[in-house]
């Protein structure tokens, strides 16, 4: 097997060094009654060329195509990937090192995400962001976590019903056994949250608003920093499209305490959910309640500016169980290549970028409501809205697929309330003719 | 040093991103636009990021030197201990990279991503065939969460009995993640010593395992790199008193094979496909930490899970008694197809023979360095051996100094300072991928380090003086923080 | 040094891969036995080579630490005058490796592989339309088989009209493959002087050219970094007498969309698509020489050659005026794409500024480093601008050592000693793809060389020191040749 | 533009350092009638987007997929690449890397060509190889012309009619303006190259040899190394497919002089015939005649082991018009590719994979042989050879290639005197179920 060195010879000779008969003596410590039985049950190891053809066969079975236009955010979006982005992270030296624990010999990953924490901390108007977390979902279980730290005699934490289901599933499981209460918040006709059960709350520690929201509504953050910092709890900002920053304005602008969310958005494929990437900033006073790694500069014994692993005493190799969080491996890689898409596109060009995206949509939302179609929130959106159609969507949508289009996604699963209404997401991958087939069919 | 690995090079500096760059300059291309600006309503409309502007060729050798300064396991031998730096298969990336896989939406209905789901169904068996265990959620990003997911799963499981529960046991030897874990559930963690070969007793387990603690939590092989040989008497006694036994799963890379995990009396486990199955840890992510169960806690699992029906795949939500999501979507896709691939490359046979040269390959080093370095546990070891400083003490060097020293020869260190209960433990795993040929030119280097100490021990305290900064300063990184440019 | 480029880092040793290995060890998967094995005649069958046997790590780790021995323009600044190192975007390697293309056999018919023919139409069309030739093949492999295309052409243009020539002008300052091209096709060089100004007189040419010469090879701009501002009155004297000019292209970086060569009188250029058009060197190649002429001469050009009828793509064979093929196929077509996807990319306005800028950029350099550098010609320069040691001979340093004393600064040293007009030639190409800051530091670099020249000349004659080997003894190499491990 | 970094005042600023005005001004030394008229007639410049779209619609053009089963050979071979191979030579250091003119920074492409020229030497048997020429066909035009310098009063060259037919046209491309004088030799019924015609010619400096040649078939080259050392010429030993040495006898066992030819075989792919490797080795006591790069061994000012170009009195750079090839640039990536491809494969595994080609092809052809196929040819051959059906074959031809199988290659273009023959080739990538479909359709 190519990636098993041993020659039998050397096998032979090493057991001899360690003074054993056989490989399976070095097992003898093993008592019997916890061994394996017989083989492993998995099919038969394949050569690489077998599993070429396998993959090649599996990819075939996706009936959604990269060449298809897909119409769907909703917590994973396609932007375009410059071939720039695979070629750097693929490089060894980044992708086959370990957490950075021996810095000297890891520099490149602590300066690249020394920057991915410094452009995090601009793109979302923070002052300090950590070096990941696992995906958008976790990072707000973990930002609720760290509200509950930091505020004192909290005991209870508000989310809202706009929020990414699936990001409140997660904060929902990782409270269900804290003993701590998530209550959520609902929305308004505009599609925004309403803040006004937060007065009488007591023991608030933090509430969590996503903007642009699940349905892709822009929430209004000022009013949301004004009604959860008059309850006494910190403002979580949860982002799923951190692409709207280029455009909107950013939650640290708009008083938020905590800013988190995922980032896939940032130069990394959609490849189903997952590698994701948890980002997660605050503002300086809360920064030793912040979970997960950080990286800062210092110098070397000759005075030359270097980057370490640093503040360690809030984590769990340290602290163990009084660590803020048990985050160890993050995401690392993830990080890099959002450093290196912010760093591609550059100030200009995320705004051209962000500004296309909500061009786009505001295009085919136009198109689709002099169509016919309603929409169903009045708040403004970035690049995804909900609409309804007059009769049922359903046929041509299936039409659309067949031309290559997946048009929106239907949001009875998540909310039986908008049964039959539909999220659309448009990103500047889509092109104006393909918006345009949408329209006619729907017209049609 | 000539023979040894380690020598010196030309290297690039390279600024920080921002202090490159000039206001106009693009690094990639734009879309077109062809729809009409639309307005937009200023009081929601910011000013954008204030991002250095780059060219194409700016970031490309920008990041091309950062790569340059640093080490990974294709540069060479990597023997952190606990972290299993094994060779990490190029092919397996390739796949992970199929255009189809890249571009799957996990919004999309089952019958789009038959595909995806494939791979996720059949990575859940292939990880329940190779542990014993029953069944298997692939959502935890990493080990860390696999742990939560357990320790979620315990909460559930005595929730479900009626039962109240507030501890747990943890032997000294454990990660700390495992405390950090439990504590996430509320669980006060019980410390458990272990004893002079290195293991725990099972004395100590039946003396604090008691109605108010949820179980125990517990590494096998374990992180001085022994096989907890106690371990179904300790279960028996945990199951006894209704608590369940966890399995931290990060040194499986020593056992796949040859112990099962379930006859073990393990009831919940999680794996670290980052370290035994060969996916790229990236600097520190992305893993994935899937958690397996005994059949009676697979109700437990996250949702959603994949199945099949007949031929089809698809996603089961509707599982009341489940911990619920752990993730957004299915955890991290593209490490689990990396571990599907080399699980598919390797094959029953080959993973067992891993698992048994990984532990030939430990044994080596650790006979062939005990007479140099201080070895606390003189037992044959499993994935991984911990020696300690001890004999270096009288020359005034201590283990950072050994590891510092180890780099100008070009070795990455071992883990060093764990497990805490080794003073100055310096943790050696090899893994399999590793030659005969290349354990010995470490050893050798290893060797030489260790006679420096004595003849010039100013040589470890000074080093590394090879790599392109020397030692960094990390009280002043702490005292002073300094997080963002 | 600290605020320069160059610093050291850790690097590490490799043997040679016959020093590695272990008969056995198997670095990739075989194929499937799935037929029986066939008998074969003993009088044929051979032992197989006694190659190393590694396994994949061995080899990862092998061309790993090889490649970071090496310094690319992904590295750095690759100033290297006559080779157009600019940036090689790498979007194009992708599409080169696009599957489709990569599987493309050019052994069948046109109706299976319309998408690579139209590749190779669209490229001729493309690169005439850059140069203003007429017609474009694109089999040769590199600049000096373009130039051996176009010596062929000119015997077989000659041959046509009954004409037997043995002569071809050939400027002091022309790389040394012109005369090898012209030497494998029977011509003698006859040596042609440049003038004080860098570039050919044309009573010089006049005084030459007589009906045994074939013509005139030159280069324009020529090695020296300058325009041949005579060339339209050059090449009316050769073709009044019969003769042809050929261009050789290497430098049409400089004036894309802003020279005509056609209109300059030139019957037959290449291109060197490993320079101007992006395409990554290699270390060697594959480059890629296309052979352009004027429609006269397009019938002698090689075949096959790639046309268009209505939609369709076709390989056209029947040429009998052709001097033939000098590809077994359609030359390196994976550098082909690569420059036809730069070329995509490009477009007609930013092929025409990338040529204002790397002018721009060279004439620069030589106003900021003419202080500093004898500047032998003080004209403006084109894409380059050629500098000589004169200036530090008095401190007894040499180009060489100049050259290797930027090696320490992080830089690769420019094309040094030639062209051969120039005694002790520093040439300097910095192409449009490097910023100004990054010139500025450069010339900083070269400027405190300079200095070091006249303060501390051992530090210029030790250099470099800190890349992995010091300078190496070619005396040796070339003394006692030892050409295979 | 994304190439290009200078800003708008960057411009305006180096263009007062350099006192000019305009961008215009830098050009002025341009005479009028020089000058390019208007645009460069080309279309406008595509975003990577676009980019990415065109070539996804030529790649779809292509109606032979990489899903195809292509059992045609002739000069360029289906073999498997692992992934080892594009990640390696990938690598930027090498990939963007001019030729070797630094030593000390250039030491991992050349210690990498010192490596190839090994290996090479070692598969071809012979003492020396040069660091590569462009491709088969310029590799055998290269070898004639170092037969005409190495043999005094040489003026005339052999090549066997069974060599591959575009490499005889380079060859006769290289000679047709030097005054010397190409022949070729017949081949027998075996299909083996008939060197009765040498004994009486003159002046003759080098006879070239294919094999396997065009036709699959193994030469006899021992019998041929008597033939034209007899004939007081050099022997030139010429091959497309080099996987052959893993299992035949090589060219320096058989007494070759100079070995030649196409290395695409070791680890690229097949790509439209290109990038190609010309792959050179000749005796020692022709080393000073050989064209083309050498790579050799030295140390370095400390006496460590390194290696530089050497020997390049002979080449064009230093001897010009005296050189002996006028080649500078070459296929130096292509090289280093085969060398990660022969240490990948190591001496076992080129062994095992050529078997594999070996057994395959036997397999085809026995069963077609079986089916009612003629071997055109009785030689023994390698993993290629020529058959003539009984019927018209194309129809089937066309049926198979519906069923993604491409079925042989006609020779009645380069051989009129084999129309209606068929060369099949058989890779160790073929599926014995694959071959048995092409045997049931020739059945039916
Ligand atoms: C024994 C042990 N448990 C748990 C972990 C945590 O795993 P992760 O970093 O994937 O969260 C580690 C990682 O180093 C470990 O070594
Ligand atoms: C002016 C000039 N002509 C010709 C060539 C030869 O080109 P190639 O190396 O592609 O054969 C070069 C390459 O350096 C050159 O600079």
């Amino acid at each position: 097997m190519r990636y098993l060195p041993h020659t039998r010879e050397e096998i032979t000779e090493m057991l001899a060094v360690v003074g054993k008969g056989s490989l399976d003596d070095l097992f003898a410590s093993i008592p019997p009654e916890c061994r394996f039985d017989g083989e492993i049950p998995i099919p038969a190891g394949l050569s690489e060329w077998q599993l070429n053809d396998l993959v090649r066969q599996i990819a075939a079975s996706m009936t959604v195509t990269p060449d298809h236009c897909v119409l769907v955010g909703a917590g994973r979006y396609h932007h375009h990937i410059p071939a720039t982005i695979p070629a750097l992270i693929g490089r060894s030296e980044f992708l086959t090192a370990y957490t950075p624990y021996q810095p000297e010999i890891a520099q490149g990953t602590l300066q690249g995400i020394f920057e991915y924490q410094t452009l995090t901390a601009i793109l979302l108007g923070m002052d300090v962001a950590n070096a990941s977390l696992y995906d958008g979902g976790s990072a707000l279980a973990e930002a609720l976590l760290m509200g509950l730290r930091a505020v004192k005699n909290g005991r209870r934490v508000a989310v809202s019903a706009a929020v990414h289901p699936h990001y409140r599933a997660v904060a929902r499981s990782y409270l269900q056994s804290t003993g701590f209460e998530l209550v959520e918040l609902p929305f308004g006709p505009d599609g925004r949250t309403d803040f006004s059960s937060l007065a009488g709350m007591t023991g608030l520690a933090a509430v969590a608003v996503q903007s642009p929201n699940f349905f892709g509504v822009v929430e209004d953050q000022v009013a949301a920093a004004a009604a959860i910092h008059a309850a006494g709890a910190l403002f979580i900002s949860c982002f799923s499209e951190p692409m709207a920053y280029g455009l909107i304005k950013n939650p640290g602008r708009c008083g938020a305490d905590i800013a988190c969310g995922e980032g896939q958005s940032l130069g990394m494929p959609v490849s189903f959910g997952g590698a994701a990437l948890g980002m997660f900033a605050c503002r300086q006073e809360y920064l030793r309640n912040m979970p997960g790694r950080l990286v800062g500069e210092t110098v070397d014994l000759e005075g030359r500016r270097g980057f370490v692993l640093t503040l360690s005493t809030r984590e769990q190799h340290i602290r163990r169980e009084k660590a803020t969080s048990n985050i160890c491996s993050n995401q690392g890689i993830c990080a890099m290549i959002a450093a290196m898409y912010m760093a591609s596109l550059g100030g200009g060009g995320i705004r051209e970028t962000a500004r296309l995206n909500y061009d786009k949509s505001e295009y085919l939302k136009g198109e689709l409501v002099r169509a016919g179609a309603t929409l169903v929130f009045q708040g403004p959106t970035f690049n995804e809205f909900v609409v309804r159609f007059a009769g049922d969507f359903e046929p041509i949508r299936r039409k659309l697929e067949e031309r290559k289009i997946v048009a929106g996604l239907e949001l009875g699963g998540s909310y039986p309330e908008l049964s039959g209404c539909y999220l659309f997401c448009v990103t500047e991958k889509v092109a104006k003719k393909d918006l345009d087939i949408v329209v006619s069919e729907v017209r049609a | 040093m000539n023979d040894f690995l380690g020598t010196s090079g030309l290297i690039l500096n390279e600024p920080l991103l921002w202090e490159k760059g000039k206001k106009g300059r693009r690094g990639m291309s734009m879309a077109e636009a062809d729809v009409p600006a639309a307005d937009i309503a200023p009081d929601i409309c910011g000013e954008g990021p204030d991002f250095p502007d780059l060219s194409e060729v700016d970031v490309v050798r920008h990041y091309t030197r950062l790569s340059q300064w640093n080490y990974g396991v294709d540069t060479g031998l990597y023997p952190l201990g606990s972290c299993t730096m094994k060779y990490n298969p190029k092919i397996n990336d390739k796949l992970a990279a199929t255009p189809e896989i890249a571009a799957a939406h996990p919004m999309l209905g089952d019958a789009a991503v038959q595909g995806a789901l494939r791979i996720i169904y059949e990575l859940q068996e292939d990880l329940a065939a190779i542990t014993g265990m029953d069944a298997v959620s692939l959502q935890p990003s990493a080990g860390a969460q696999g742990e939560l997911a357990g320790m979620l799963i315990f909460a559930a499981y005595h929730r479900s009995r009626g039962s109240v529960r507030t501890k747990i046991l943890i032997p000294d030897t454990a990660h700390g993640t495992n405390p950090a874990s439990a504590a996430l559930c509320g669980y006060r963690p019980v410390s458990l010593p272990c004893n002079a070969q290195g293991v725990l007793d099972v004395q100590s387990v039946a003396e604090r395992m008691d109605e108010e603690t949820a179980g125990i939590m517990l590494t096998n092989p374990n992180t001085l790199g022994i096989f907890e040989t106690n371990i179904r008497r300790i279960a028996e006694i945990v199951h006894a008193r209704g608590g369940l036994v966890y399995g931290d799963g990060a040194n499986m890379n020593a056992i796949m094979g040859i112990v099962d995990i379930k006859k073990c009396g393990v009831d919940v486990m999680h794996l670290n496909l980052h370290k035994t199955f060969s996916t790229p840890h990236g600097g520190g992510g992305p893993g994935a930490g899937p958690v397996c169960v005994v059949r009676e806690l697979e109700r437990f699992l996250p949702v959603p899970r994949a199945v099949k029906d007949g031929e089809v795949y698809r996603l089961e939500y509707n599982r009341p008694d489940s911990i619920g999501r752990l993730h957004a979507f299915h955890g991290n896709f593209s490490v689990l197809v990396r571990a599907w691939s080399y699980i598919r490359s390797m094959g029953p046979e080959n993973l067992k023979k891993a698992s048994q040269l990984a532990v030939l390959n430990a044994n080596y080093i650790k006979e062939r360095l005990k007479g140099s370095l201080h070895l606390p546990y003189d037992l044959p070891c499993m994935h991984e051996c911990v020696f300690s400083d001890k004999l270096q003490h009288e020359n005034g060097v201590k283990t950072l100094d050994i590891a510092k020293r180890l780099i100008d020869y070009g070795y990455h260190p071992p883990t060093i300072y764990f497990p805490l209960v080794v003073p100055g433990a310096i943790m050696i795993e090899p893994t399999e991928t590793e030659c005969r040929d290349d354990l010995d030119l470490f050893v050798e280097a290893v060797k030489k380090v260790v006679q420096e100490a004595g003849e010039n021990p100013q040589l470890l305290l000074q080093a590394p003086v090879r790599s392109k900064l020397r030692r960094l300063d990390e009280t002043r990184a702490a005292r002073t923080p300094c997080l963002r440019g």
